[in-house]
């Protein structure tokens, strides 16, 4: 796939997992570029479980839960990149996204983005993961050894997805 | 008509259930309409009522309270995401 | 090291690497987060050889040999870090730059940022590579069939070092 | 004064040597100054003369032109860099 080919449907969906599984982020790094001379930027996320939840906290997470809705996830997921790709010039991305309970430490997400020059790379890497933070239908619960609570959505992520502008992607 | 309504994460945690079929009257047109119609029921229900921070989708697409309800649509209901 | 730490020299000197051989950038995301449960977010940038020029050149680049200056190269790139060690809050830094002959698909450059917030590891990541791009001496020959030639610094990395505002680390 | 003088990448190859020691004149105070000194070499040493753009460093350290130059200094010419 070239930066000029339109993204035909098949990539896009084989370009984004939603699982329970976890991810090997050196594979998928290495896969977007594997065996290309045209790609001269990867740009990677990954999120990861935190223990630390703050001063605020009694005590550390012990789990960490996501829900999800099947089916809008990996068609917002979808999404997401769709309009990546319209905004920058990009040769590779990838996103993965679990589900289940995860314990801190554990990965949560991965998006790796594939250009030919940084920017385009670095900015669609950090697009998708505002969009995807306020757009796509995840929703964390934390249990701690007092019990549990689900995860209120920050502010500060709206603001993030905000800056990038008018989304074709609804919200 | 009859649509399926799903519900997510505290949502779903407080109502007690993920989902349900409904039937509905001929008043409902709109998504506003069947969020005022559930919140209607009372108690636990009124966490979908006006002023409250509830999200909503039809056939896995997000959707304003304009949105117009049409047979056999899914519909679900959950707090702002939070995922990443 | 936490992000409230004094950034010990040491570890300055031990997160930044000048090396002619290949790294791996797997293995570089993974020791960002191994074994640590306060790591929110990891960010990672994987630089490479492209053989296309554009089609202002005659043909593609069948070596690009990177020289440099051995010892400032490794003091510029640990000021580029301690810069951004005190710009944000970042929990780990990882950076890689190859010298020598390389050919098209080879990696040039790793550049890794852990922290608690994506939004911090994204700003590190890109202000690194953003200064790296115009602060390190590294010079870049390109040989094609026709022979070589230098590669001229880009007046679109100097603005993409400027957005930065005022360094502390001299240009 | 000695200093040590390196030359790196275009500069090198157009040059043909990469270092040398020189012993300074007493007028020289300032890398402004080497520099003018060098280019009035002629030939292909006038790529280090005043509107060519050549950086340098002292020590190891990014320097302009008013730095001033001390016995024994590590100092180097190059074009702007091209890493990463």
């Amino acid at each position: 796939m070239t930066s000029d080919a339109p993204l035909a449907a098949a990539s896009l969906e084989a370009c984004v997992s939603v699982q329970a599984a976890d991810f090997d982020p050196g594979a998928e790094t290495l896969a977007l570029s594997a065996g290309r001379r045209d790609v001269g930027a990867v740009a990677t996320f990954v999120g990861l479980v935190r223990a630390d939840k703050g001063a605020a906290e009694a005590s550390e997470i012990s789990v960490m839960t996501l829900e999800h809705y099947p089916g809008m996830t990996e068609r917002s997921l979808q999404a997401i990149v769709r309009e990546a790709w319209e905004r920058w010039s990009l040769q590779g991305v990838r996103v993965i996204h679990r589900f289940g309970p995860l314990v801190p430490g554990e990965r949560i997400v991965f998006v790796g983005v594939a250009s030919a020059h940084r920017g385009d790379a670095f900015a669609a890497c950090e697009f998708i993961m505002d969009y995807l933070k306020t757009r796509a239908p995840f929703w964390k619960r934390e249990d701690t050894p007092e019990g549990g609570r689900w995860v209120d959505a920050r502010e500060t992520d709206d603001a993030a997805a905000a800056r990038w502008g008018s989304p074709k992607v609804q919200g | 008509m009859s649509v399926k309504v799903l519900y997510f994460a505290s949502l779903r945690e407080s109502l007690g259930y993920s989902h349900e079929t409904l039937t509905l009257p001929p008043t409902i047109a709109t998504l506003g309409d069947l969020r005022a119609h559930l919140a209607r029921r009372g108690g636990v229900w009124e966490a979908l009522g006006d002023g409250h921070n509830v999200r909503a989708a039809i056939n896995q697409e997000m959707a304003g309270p304009d949105a117009l309800v049409q047979p056999r649509d899914e519909i679900a209901f959950f707090p702002p995401v939070t995922g990443g």
